[in-house]
C-alpha cells in the first residue's frame, strides 16, 4: 500500500532489510556532521558536555567507566542509518534525504576508523561493514540470576552487624529539592 | 487498639481557623459547579509533582521525570503525576489524524483510526509501568536522597484498549512471523522488537488510562501496554506495527535498554521486570516528625512476573523480617501496598522491605545483585533498598553490607 | 473474529499528516519533562468535562455537575471528572489549620490534626459514591437526552484513610452510643445522622483518592466515605463527628434526602444504593456512526449491598437478554465494566441493562419502581434504562412499557 | 472542651437538644427577614424564582406537584433554629446571633401560621412547637420493594411489544450540549 511506505522506514540491524537506494561519502558526510551534529556531539564525536559521544571507548566496556558508542558498542551497522535517519539531528528528524544520511553515517563510520576518508557508502557497503561488538550481546535472557532460599529467612539472619557501605547519598547534594519553581 | 496516638493528639491552640473560631472557608461560599469542569488538585498540594533531575540529562526532551511516590497512597497513580519518560519531547498529536498501521508478515496490510480502535472488543486492566533504568543512579552506592528519585520510575494506572491478539486476527499473522516492530509517531520515532508470543498473549493497544483517554506524555491517542515488560517497550504515540521473523536489532535494543555485565558482554532482550519494592514512609521525603511512638510503614511492591505473593519488612538492616499486610485485591503485574505498624523507640534503624512474587523469584540485596552483575548496566536495578533513620527522625538513602 | 471491522478500516485519504506523509508532531520535539510537573488531558479532549443543568438550580454554589459517563472506559474516574454536589460552594481549606473533632457520647472528646490522621494505620478501597439524586429528573418520563446527566451523579475511586472505627476506639464509644451525626466544614456545615454500626463496620475517614491527596470538590483535605450508602452522607471538608443515642432529625434528612410516597409519608433514612446500571455506549452522545455491523455495548452497573453478580443487556426493550461479560476483578461496592459484542443490522433498537447484584436484587423497570413509589420520591431512582437506537444511528433516551 | 463548643453547634430536630439561650420576636424576624431573607426566599416566604420557598404547600403531598416546606414537610421545629444558624443566609453563614436566629425562625414559623405575629421564641417555646407533618415520615427503610424472580427471565419476556411511554428527551431541549464554553 502507497500509504504505508511513507512511514515504513525502519531498517534491520544485522542485515540491512530496508536500507534504501542512495549513496554518500564520508567528505558529504563531514560537512552535514559539522553543521547539523557537531553542535551536539562535538566536532570529532566527542560529545559536548552531557550530550551523547558518538565515538571512541574501544576497550573500556570491562573498566570502571565503559563507554558505550557506535565504535565501541554497537554490534550492527545499518542500526546508525536507521537510528539516524528516524530522529536525527535531534531537533529536526526526518529532515535529511537518505544520500545525506548515508554521507552522516558513513562520517561518523569514519570518526571510529572504520571507514577510510575517501570512502563512499551504500546500502551494499554499509551492510558489509562489521563493528568491533559485532559479538558482545547475549539475546537469551538468565534471568532470574540471583538465588534465595524459597523461604528467605526470618529471624536472626545476618552473621555480623549491617555495615553501611555507602551513605554519601545525604551530603552529595544531588537530590532535587521538594519545593516546587514557580 | 485505643491510645494508639493520643498522647501526643493535637489540641488546638491559637489561630484563627482553629476551633473554637469558626474558620474563614465556613463563613463563606466557595467556588460553583461550573467553574471547575475539569478539576485540579487543591492549591495546598502544590508540592506533589512530578520532578527531574536536571543534571541527568543533556536536554529536557530526551529526559526523564520522577512519580512522587511517598506523597501517594493505595495503588492508583494520578494520571498527571506518572513518571515521564520520553526521548524527543510529548508530541501533540491530533486524534483525528492519527493512524495505526500494521504491516509485514500478515495477511492483510491494515490501517486504522482512533475511531476503529475504539470501536473493536475493549479490555481494562489496572497494570504497573516501570522505567528498566529506575534505581539505576544506584548501582555503584546511595546517590540519590529521596525515594521519588530511587524508585519514581514507575506508575499504576487502569488502562482500557483493544487486544493486539484481536487486531493481528484482523490482518492475519502469517506463519513465519516470530517478532514484531512497534513504533511511535514522536520525534524519536521510537522502536523496540517484541516477540510475537508476547504480543498474542496479553498486549493491549491502549487509549484509556484511569478512564479517559491517555494523557500526552503517556502516548495519547494510542500506546502499547506490554504487561511486566520493561517500560521501554510500552511504545507510545503508538504508529506503526510491523510483523517479521526475527529482532530488528535497533537502536534502543542496543546501544540502550541492554544490559552490560563485568565481563563485557552485554544482555539483550531483558524484558521482564523482576519483582521489586520500596517503602514510601519512612523515606528521606517524608522522616518521623513526631517522635518516638506508633507509625504505619506503607511501601509499594511490583512483580512483572505476576502478583506479589509477600512482602517482608526490615527495621534491623535485615536481621530480623516481618511480613506486611497486603492490600486487597492484590492484582498481577499492578503495584500492591503493603502496610505494617510499628511503634518506633527512637533508635536508628535501618528499614528494608523484600517482595516474594508468585513465581516464587525473591528480590535480592544490592550485593548479591552486584556480585552477578557488577555495576555497570544500568537497567533492572531490583536491589532492597535501605532507609537509615536517625534518631531524629530524618532518613537517608544508605546502602549496607 | 478476523473481520470483525474491516469492511470499513480507514484508508487514509489526503491530509497532510496522513500516511504517506510524515505528519508535523513527527518532524519536532515536544514539550519537555519539566514543562508540566503535574499533567492534564490533552486539548483536543476538551468536551470530556463535568457539565451542570443551568436550569436546575438557582445557584451554582448548591447545585450538581456530571460525570461524563460516555467518555470514560474501564472502572476508575479519573478524579478531575467525579461529579460535583455541594451546598455552598467549594471551601478553600488550609489542611495546617483543619481540624476534626470527635466527642459526644465517648470517654475523650478528641481533637485530630490531618497529619494525626494520615499516621493512623490505613485502608484503600475503590469504592463507587453515587448521589441519590442519580437519576430524579426521570421519575416523570424521559427527560434528559443524554448519558452523563440521565446517570452521571456516580464515580469511582481509590479512597484511602483510616477506619472510622479506629477513630472511635481512640476516643472511646460509649454504650448508650447508636448514632452518629457527621459536619463539614464548608459554608453549608452540612450534617447527616449515621447509624453506629455502620461507623465501626466499614466506613473510612479518607485523605487520599485515586493515590494523591482528596480533590477540593471531593472533600479536600479529608472526607468520610460510607461505602455503599447515599452520596450525601459521605460527608465531605469533615469536621466533626459526634456520637449519640438517636438521629439528629437535621434538615437534610428530613427537608431532603426523603422519599415522599404516593401516600404523602416520606421514608426517611434510606440509606443503601440498590443495583443500578447504565449503557455508556451506545447512548445519545455516542450514537452508532458507522452505519451496520460490529459494535461492543458498554456500560457500567454498581450496587450499595456487594457485588454485581451479573449484567444482562436486551436490545429489543426487554423481550430478550443476554448476559454481558463483566470486567474482572468484580470489587464489591464499586463500579463494574460490562461489556457485549453486538452486530448491529440497522434496525431501531430498544438497548437497556439489568443488574443483580450478589444480595440477589434485581434492577427494576421503571414501572416496577412508579409502581411501589410513584413519581414524586426525587431520590433512589434505579430503574432500568432504555436506549432508543434509530436506524440512522441516533440514540435518544425514552421510557416503555 | 472549651476549643470544641465552638463548633458545636448542633440541634437536635426531635427534643431541641443544643438549643442555645436566647430569644427573638416575630417582628424582630420580620426586619431580619426582609433585609437578608427575602431576595432569594420571597417577601412572604413564597420562594423568588429557583430559590427554595418558605412556606405553604399543605396538603400537597399526595398531589401531582407536592410543595414541601417548613410548613408541609418539616417533622421537627427545632431543626429550622439548626439549619438556620449553621448555614443562613447563603451567602453569608453562622453570620446571625443566637438572637437572631430565634427572631427570624419565629418568623417563618410566623409565616406558615404556627407562630402569632406578637410571639416571642426561645428554646422552650420552639420545642413546644409541633409541626403539621410531625408523622410524616417512616423511619425503617422498607427495600427493596421491588420483588423480581430470583432467576430473571432471559427469553421471550415480553407479553406484549414494547410501547414507547416518553420519548420527548430528544425534542424538549433541556439537555445541555456538549460543546464546552471557553
Ligand atoms: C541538539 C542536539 C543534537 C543534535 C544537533 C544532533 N543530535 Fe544526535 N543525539 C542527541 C541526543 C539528545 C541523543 C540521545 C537521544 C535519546 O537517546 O533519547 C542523540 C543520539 C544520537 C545517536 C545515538 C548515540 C548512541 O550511542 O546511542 C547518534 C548516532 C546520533 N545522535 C547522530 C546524530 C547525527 C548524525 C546528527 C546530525 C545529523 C545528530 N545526531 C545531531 C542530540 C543531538
Ligand atoms: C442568596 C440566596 C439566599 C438567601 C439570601 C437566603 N437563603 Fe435560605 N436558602 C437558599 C438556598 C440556595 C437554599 C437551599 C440550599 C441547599 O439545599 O443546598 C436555602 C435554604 C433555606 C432553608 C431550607 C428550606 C427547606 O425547605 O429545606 C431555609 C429554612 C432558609 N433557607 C432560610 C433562610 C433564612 C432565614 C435566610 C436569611 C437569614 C435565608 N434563608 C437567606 C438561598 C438563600
Ligand atoms: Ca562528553
Ligand atoms: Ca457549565
Ligand atoms: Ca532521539
Ligand atoms: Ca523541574
Ligand atoms: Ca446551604
Ligand atoms: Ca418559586
Ligand atoms: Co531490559
Ligand atoms: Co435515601
Amino acid at each position: 500500500m502507497a500509504q504505508i511506505q511513507g512511514w515504513d522506514i525502519d531498517v534491520r540491524g544485522d542485515d540491512g532489510l530496508g536500507l534504501p537506494p542512495g549513496k554518500g561519502t564520508v567528505k558529504q558526510g563531514e560537512e552535514i556532521y559539522l553543521s547539523q551534529c557537531a553542535s551536539c556531539h562535538g566536532e570529532f564525536g566527542e560529545g559536548n558536555g552531557r550530550w551523547p559521544e558518538l565515538m571512541g571507548g574501544n576497550g573500556t566496556l570491562t573498566s570502571d567507566d565503559p563507554r558505550k558508542t557506535v565504535g565501541s558498542y554497537w554490534p550492527y551497522a545499518p542500526t546508525l542509518f536507521d537510528y539516524v535517519r528516524r530522529t536525527m539531528p535531534f531537533t529536526a528528524p526526518q529532515s535529511l534525504s537518505n544520500d545525506e544520511v548515508y554521507a552522516v553515517t558513513a562520517y561518523i563510520l569514519h570518526l571510529n576508523d572504520l571507514l577510510p576518508a575517501d570512502a563512499e557508502l551504500d546500502a551494499a557497503g554499509l551492510k558489509a561493514i562489521r563493528l568491533p561488538n559485532r559479538d558482545g550481546f547475549i539475546a537469551e535472557d538468565p534471568r532470574p540470576d540471583t538465588k534465595s532460599a524459597s523461604e528467605p529467612c526470618m529471624r536472626g539472619c545476618r552473621t555480623a552487624p549491617p555495615r553501611i557501605t555507602s551513605d554519601l547519598a545525604e551530603r552529595l547534594g544531588v537530590t532535587p529539592t521538594r519545593t516546587p519553581k514557580d | 487498639t485505643a491510645g494508639l496516638l493520643h498522647p501526643r493528639l493535637a489540641l488546638a491552640k491559637g489561630g484563627e481557623n482553629l476551633p473554637p473560631n469558626v474558620p474563614e472557608w465556613t463563613r463563606m461560599l466557595g467556588a460553583g459547579v461550573s467553574e471547575k469542569p475539569y478539576g485540579n488538585p487543591s492549591p495546598f498540594e502544590k508540592h506533589v509533582v512530578r520532578r527531574n533531575v536536571e543534571w541527568l540529562t543533556a536536554t529536557e526532551q530526551s529526559s526523564v521525570s520522577f512519580t512522587p511516590l511517598p506523597d501517594l497512597e493505595g495503588i492508583v497513580t494520578p494520571s498527571g503525576l506518572c513518571f515521564e519518560r520520553h526521548h524527543a519531547g510529548v508530541p501533540e498529536i491530533d486524534p483525528q489524524q492519527h493512524r495505526l498501521i500494521i504491516h509485514g508478515m500478515v495477511d492483510r496490510p491494515l490501517i486504522f483510526t482512533m475511531d476503529d480502535l475504539v470501536r473493536f472488543p475493549s479490555v481494562s486492566r489496572i497494570l504497573f509501568l516501570e522505567c528498566p533504568a529506575n534505581g539505576g543512579m544506584e548501582w555503584k552506592g546511595a546517590q540519590m536522597n529521596g525515594c521519588q528519585f530511587t524508585h519514581g520510575m514507575v506508575h499504576c494506572c487502569e488502562w482500557t484498549g483493544v487486544k493486539l491478539s484481536t487486531l493481528l486476527a484482523e490482518a492475519g499473522v502469517r506463519p513465519e512471523a516470530k517478532w514484531m516492530l512497534v513504533e511511535g509517531a514522536d520525534g524519536a520515532v521510537m522502536t523496540r522488537s517484541i516477540p510475537l508470543a508476547k504480543a498474542m498473549d496479553d498486549c493491549i493497544v491502549c487509549y484509556a488510562q484511569n478512564g479517559e483517554r491517555i494523557r500526552p506524555e503517556q502516548g495519547y491517542p494510542v500506546r502499547l501496554m506490554v504487561p511486566g515488560w520493561e517500560g521501554n517497550v510500552n511504545v507510545k504515540w503508538l504508529r506503526r506495527i510491523k510483523l517479521g521473523d526475527r529482532p530488528w536489532q535497533h537502536r534502543e535494543e542496543t546501544s540502550k535498554y541492554t544490559d552490560l555485565m563485568p565481563d563485557g558482554k552485554a544482555r539483550q532482550f531483558t524484558f521482564v521486570l523482576d519483582a521489586n519494592s520500596v517503602v514510601t514512609f519512612p523515606c528521606p521525603e517524608k522522616p518521623l516528625k513526631f517522635g518516638k511512638g506508633f507509625y504505619e510503614i506503607r511501601g509499594l511492591a511490583w512483580s512483572g512476573r505476576g502478583r506479589i505473593k509477600r512482602v517482608d519488612v526490615s527495621l534491623d538492616g535485615g536481621d530480623n523480617w516481618q511480613s506486611a499486610q497486603l492490600q486487597e485485591p492484590v492484582l498481577s503485574q499492578a503495584l500492591t501496598r503493603f502496610r505494617l505498624p510499628w511503634t518506633w523507640d527512637g533508635a536508628p534503624a535501618l528499614v528494608q522491605s523484600r517482595a516474594i512474587d508468585e513465581s516464587g523469584y525473591v528480590q535480592p540485596t544490592i550485593d548479591q545483585l552486584r556480585a552477578v552483575r557488577g555495576v555497570n548496566s544500568i537497567y533492572h536495578k531490583n536491589a532492597q533498598q535501605t532507609w537509615r533513620v536517625n534518631p531524629d527522625g530524618t532518613v537517608n538513602n544508605v546502602q549496607i553490607l
